[in-house]
């Protein structure tokens, strides 16, 4: 049983996972760095939900959303994997600076 | 060079070394064996309680931090045993696979070192620790350094929730099986690290050829694993062992056909999984001098070389548990353990004695198992990349998922008609009895086709 | 066309039951049975050669007494481990002399190749085959003496054979009496002086160290472990 | 590293690390084999010590992910960071969260980022580069949002509700994937039977059309 551990902890962990994911996504040139980022992002998102579910909702209901978060992560590292993989192919590179061929 | 004519002579050592040695390679292991037997019941809180109260002790008077210290310590006890069991066995198993190897290529092997060469492994174990580390100067020096404790931390998380007994399980998590396949994921993620990181194109290959297999074997395993999952209703290691019964109709791998197709699947999936022959691949000897573990020496290897060797008894632990009853006591039910327990804050001796049976009926299906993986080693030779990638994705996937669908009609049939499982088991049972007499009778037949005969001497 | 796809795939899972079922059975055939081998060296009942099978292909032997001199062993050989030289005898202008027969053994494939176009049979497989060396050029074996040389054996057409001694005597004495342990002969470069040790480039990458150390002429003793002496290793 | 005594410790560290999870383990959501009496769990302090421990590693993996300079050590830090956050779901009775966590994160996404990283990155190199740019903003970024968040999240009385018991969630989650949220859990397979093939197809080489 948890005594002096309360929500709070557990947000303030989330926050953090958010803040260093968002600074991942905005500072990386590598696509995978970028794709890192995203799930860290993500993380944070699953553990706010499992935090607010185990001590305000009660149930199982944030749990099966952060499943489904799990489960859609999983569907995004494999897509953007793919995506990388063509853009390395095509490009020769995965620094996102240099995919750029709609501008034209 | 022409041979000399001189006589063998056998090297002589002094009888303490020896009593020494026997006192490490034998006291050793029981006594670890008997160590986790005691802790790991002792370390549910409640009967961590009972104990300090029986000692003279008044644990309800005892602060919080004195509390969590001696729990702490004992949990660590028990943590640092159950790796050392997994270092022995790992051991031991070493020495038993090259004997029996060299036994099934008609030559000798492992003889030279103590009682019929039992203490090659522990020699084989200092020799590697007292060898220089090597770390290539390209290497990734904190990467190279860091992986092999990836691989070991993997390995040794498997033990948590891996049963050896009736209560005799460190944690018997309520998602034992699903814990198990997920920590093994820490394995592969240090061999790719090992490959990448020791900068040498084997090592590179061995990596990603071990990722790619053990990706693609995660799948039928997982599905296979679904069956007995699905006939025991439980995600718990305890608990899947608790839903079979002790007699080999009654266990998960004869009471339904399709259960048994789902164990040779799990099983050729355990063994892709844990890089052995004929899917060791990652650390093709021939091909990849050593695959992920080129670059490495001392230390470092001898924990590799541990994991390797440790994971046999994991793979084997967990298919007798899903399959064959796990540590279930033939004459006994749960209700038998509960009477033993009597009425005092310790359980009595009775319930002791049952653990130990139950101990011994693990150890011995899971030994069973175990030199199932050794036989098949020796037996064929490494399949081709393709090779494993075919069967993985169109033999294996495919019948998984067959065994898992067709299960779940086989459960609605037996919740109709509950007889159908006795007789499924009945019927399996024997027909697997005829098809091992039949077997031996082939390997005898082999024997005397050779001119030869059965002969147990010079082993 | 699906019937025949649909026969491949049983047919797999067939072959793989059934080989399974005869490999294991055989394997565990010899499990319980007595292990033939015995060890290596001091156990055997006789020597290893006479335990051979009979058409072991070992060192090459070469009967001076009866070779013709007419070099077909040395063009057949595929990867030329074969070296004769011819000289005339100074004291006698029509005498022909070999003045050097040599055959590196490291080289050779035991592919028998050379023993098929001599005419005498002079040349051939002999059982021996222990010669560990310190140094790879050690295994050159020297079937003429360059001082002297042995003259060559003028073939009688009408013979039916050609007289040879035992078969594997001359190695063997050779073999026992370190007689082969002669310097190479002039086909093998002379080792190249090892550059010091500074002047080593440091950082070459280590996947190309094993291949670099392959090319280098330098033989290293054999006996070392690979991984050992690689150049771009550390010792943490 | 270099003498015995490293190595020994290096062995202790790894035990050490493997104790730490196996003791908290024991401590939480499991089931004890044996209950003689009143079924208790394990001291309440040592689950205090051990969130402080798995919430540092959580926080340090992340902050390993953002600032690593290689792109490897990034992975290395991702993994700390989702076994971190996977543990950190036993604290709040999401067992089966947890190792569903485990193994897709680090048996699948982790798996899957590390072969990428091989496949795209020309392998002979040892640093494989993952250098950010606008770094200054990038930490500006990170200073501005943190303490936003971390002041809402410390200053709202978030509604107060007694925790319950831990309890083991499997066949609850079960149930609700087959009742109340069917209709979710079908279009999340759907979506991962498009994300498979749409993978294939974008990651494959183009084949010439016969």
């Amino acid at each position: 049983m948890i005594t002096s551990i309360s929500l709070t902890h557990f947000l303030v962990v989330g926050a953090l996972l958010f803040t260093f994911g968002l600074v991942t996504v905005a500072t990386r040139r590598n696509a995978v760095g970028v794709l890192m980022g995203v799930e860290l992002i993500l993380n944070g998102a699953n553990v706010n939900f499992v935090a607010f579910n185990h001590y305000v909702t009660g149930g199982v209901s944030g749990q099966v959303f952060a499943l489904f978060v799990i489960v859609l992560a999983a569907a995004e590292a494999a897509v953007g994997l793919a995506i990388v993989l063509a853009i390395f192919q095509t490009f020769k590179t995965i620094d996102v600076r240099f995919a750029d061929l709609m501008r034209e | 060079m022409s041979v000399p004519a001189i006589p063998y002579a056998p090297k002589r050592t002094a009888k303490s070394v020896v009593l020494l040695t026997l006192a490490v390679g034998f006291i050793l292991p029981v006594a670890l064996f008997g160590a986790i037997l005691v802790l790991s019941p002792l370390t549910k809180p409640a009967m961590f309680e009972a104990l300090v109260n029986q000692l003279g002790g008044n644990y309800a008077a005892w602060s919080p931090t004195a509390k969590a210290g001696a729990y702490a310590g004992a949990a660590a006890l028990l943590g640092f045993m159950l790796l050392n069991f997994g270092a022995i066995i790992s051991g031991t198993t070493v020495w038993w696979e090259m004997r029996v190897s060299s036994r099934m290529q008609s030559r000798i092997g492992y003889n030279r070192v103590g009682a019929g060469g039992f203490f090659q492994w522990i020699a084989d174990a200092v020799k590697l620790l007292l060898k220089e580390d090597l770390v290539p100067a390209e290497a990734d020096q904190l990467l190279f350094r860091a992986a092999p404790y990836f691989v070991l931390v993997g390995f040794a998380l498997t033990f948590v929730a891996l049963p050896f007994g009736e209560s005799i399980i460190a944690a018997d998590l309520n998602v034992g099986i699903f814990y198990m396949i997920s920590v093994t994921a820490l394995v592969v993620v240090g061999i790719m690290l090992a490959g990448w990181s020791s900068n040498s194109k084997w090592a590179l290959f061995g990596g990603m050829r071990s990722a790619a297999q053990v990706i693609s074997y995660e799948i039928p395993a997982g599905i296979a694993i679904m069956v007995p999952i699905l006939m025991a209703g439980t995600l718990s290691m305890q608990g899947i062992i608790r839903a079979q019964g002790p007699w080999p109709w009654q266990w998960f791998v004869f009471t339904n056909p399709f259960a048994f197709v789902a164990f040779i699947i799990f099983f050729i999936a355990q063994l892709a999984e844990g890089n052995r022959t004929p899917f060791d691949l990652p650390e093709a000897d021939s091909e990849l001098v050593a695959g992920y573990l080129s670059e490495y020496s001392s230390f470092r290897f001898a924990l590799y070389f541990l994991v390797e060797f440790g994971n046999l008894w994991v793979m084997a632990a967990v298919a007798v548990t899903l399959f064959f009853g796990g540590w279930q006591v033939p004459g006994t039910t749960l209700q038998t353990f509960q009477d033993a327990i009597g009425p005092g804050p310790l359980p009595g001796a009775a319930w002791w004695g049952l653990q130990l049976a139950s101990l011994v009926v693990f150890v011995v299906k899971t030994l069973v198992v175990l030199n199932v993986i050794v036989w098949i080693r020796w037996t064929l030779p490494r399949i081709r990349v393709d090779q494993m990638m075919t069967l993985c994705w169109k033999y294996l996937v495919p019948f998984a998922f067959v065994s898992f669908v067709a299960t779940l009609l086989w459960m609605i049939v037996v919740a109709r008609y509950p007889v159908a499982a006795t007789v499924t088991g009945g019927v399996l049972t024997a027909v697997f009895a005829v098809v091992l007499a039949v077997f031996l009778r082939q390997t005898k037949a082999n024997i005397t086709a050779a001119g030869d005969r059965v002969d147990l001497t010079h082993w | 066309m699906a019937t025949t796809t649909v026969r491949e795939y049983t047919g797999a899972i067939k072959d793989t039951v059934v080989s399974f079922w005869h490999g294991l059975s055989i394997t565990l055939s010899h499990l319980v049975r007595r292990p033939m081998t015995v060890q290596y060296p001091d156990r055997t009942p006789m020597h290893v050669r006479d335990m051979l099978p009979p058409r072991y292909r070992g060192f090459l032997e070469v009967d001076a007494a009866i070779c013709t001199g007419c070099q077909a062993c040395e063009r057949a050989c595929p990867i030329g481990c074969i070296q004769i030289t011819l000289e005339k005898d100074p004291a006698n202008p029509k005498q022909r002399v070999v003045t050097q027969f040599d055959i590196d053994e490291a080289k050779c494939m035991f592919c028998g190749l050379c023993v098929e176009p001599c005419p005498t049979g002079s040349i051939q497989h002999t059982r021996e085959f222990e010669a560990s060396q310190s140094d790879i050029r050690n295994l050159v074996f020297r079937w003429a003496d360059p001082a002297t040389g042995f003259p060559v054996y003028k073939v009688d057409k009408t013979a039916e054979y050609y007289p040879r001694v035992e078969l594997g005597s001359l190695v063997r004495a050779k073999l026992e009496t370190r007689a082969w342990d002669a310097p190479g002969p002039k086909f093998f470069p002379p080792e190249p002086p090892r550059p010091p040790e500074e002047k080593k480039p440091a950082a070459k990458p280590a996947a190309a160290a094993p291949a670099a150390a392959a090319a280098a002429p330098a033989p290293t003793a054999p006996a070392a472990a690979p991984a050992a002496d690689k150049p771009t290793t550390e010792t943490k | 590293m270099k003498t015995t005594a490293g190595k020994l410790s290096a062995w202790f560290v790894a035990t050490l690390l493997v104790v730490v999870f196996l003791g908290y383990m024991t401590t939480q959501v499991i089931q004890p084999a044996y209950v003689p009496g009143v079924a208790s769990t394990g001291p309440a302090g040592l689950t205090d010590v051990l969130f402080y421990v798995l919430a540092a590693v959580t926080i340090a993996g992340a902050a390993g992910v953002a600032l690593s300079r290689n792109i490897l050590y990034s992975a290395v830090g991702l993994l700390m960071a989702l076994l971190g956050a996977g543990s950190l779901y036993v604290f709040l009775s999401a067992d089966f969260v947890a190792v569903t966590q485990l193994l897709i994160y680090i048996g699948g996404v982790l798996v899957l980022i590390l072969f990428a990283v091989m496949l795209t990155n020309r392998i002979t190199e040892v640093n494989v580069s993952n250098t950010s740019f606008g770094s200054f903003g990038g930490a500006l970024l990170g200073i501005s949002v943190a303490p936003v968040l971390i002041a809402v999240v410390t200053l709202t009385p978030w509604p107060a509700r007694a925790p319950a018991a831990l309890a083991p969630t499997t066949a609850l989650i079960g149930n609700g994937f087959l009742t109340k949220w069917l209709l979710p859990f079908e279009v999340a397979s759907l979506v991962l039977l498009a994300t498979l093939v749409g993978a294939v197809v974008i990651a494959r080489k183009e084949i010439k059309a016969d």
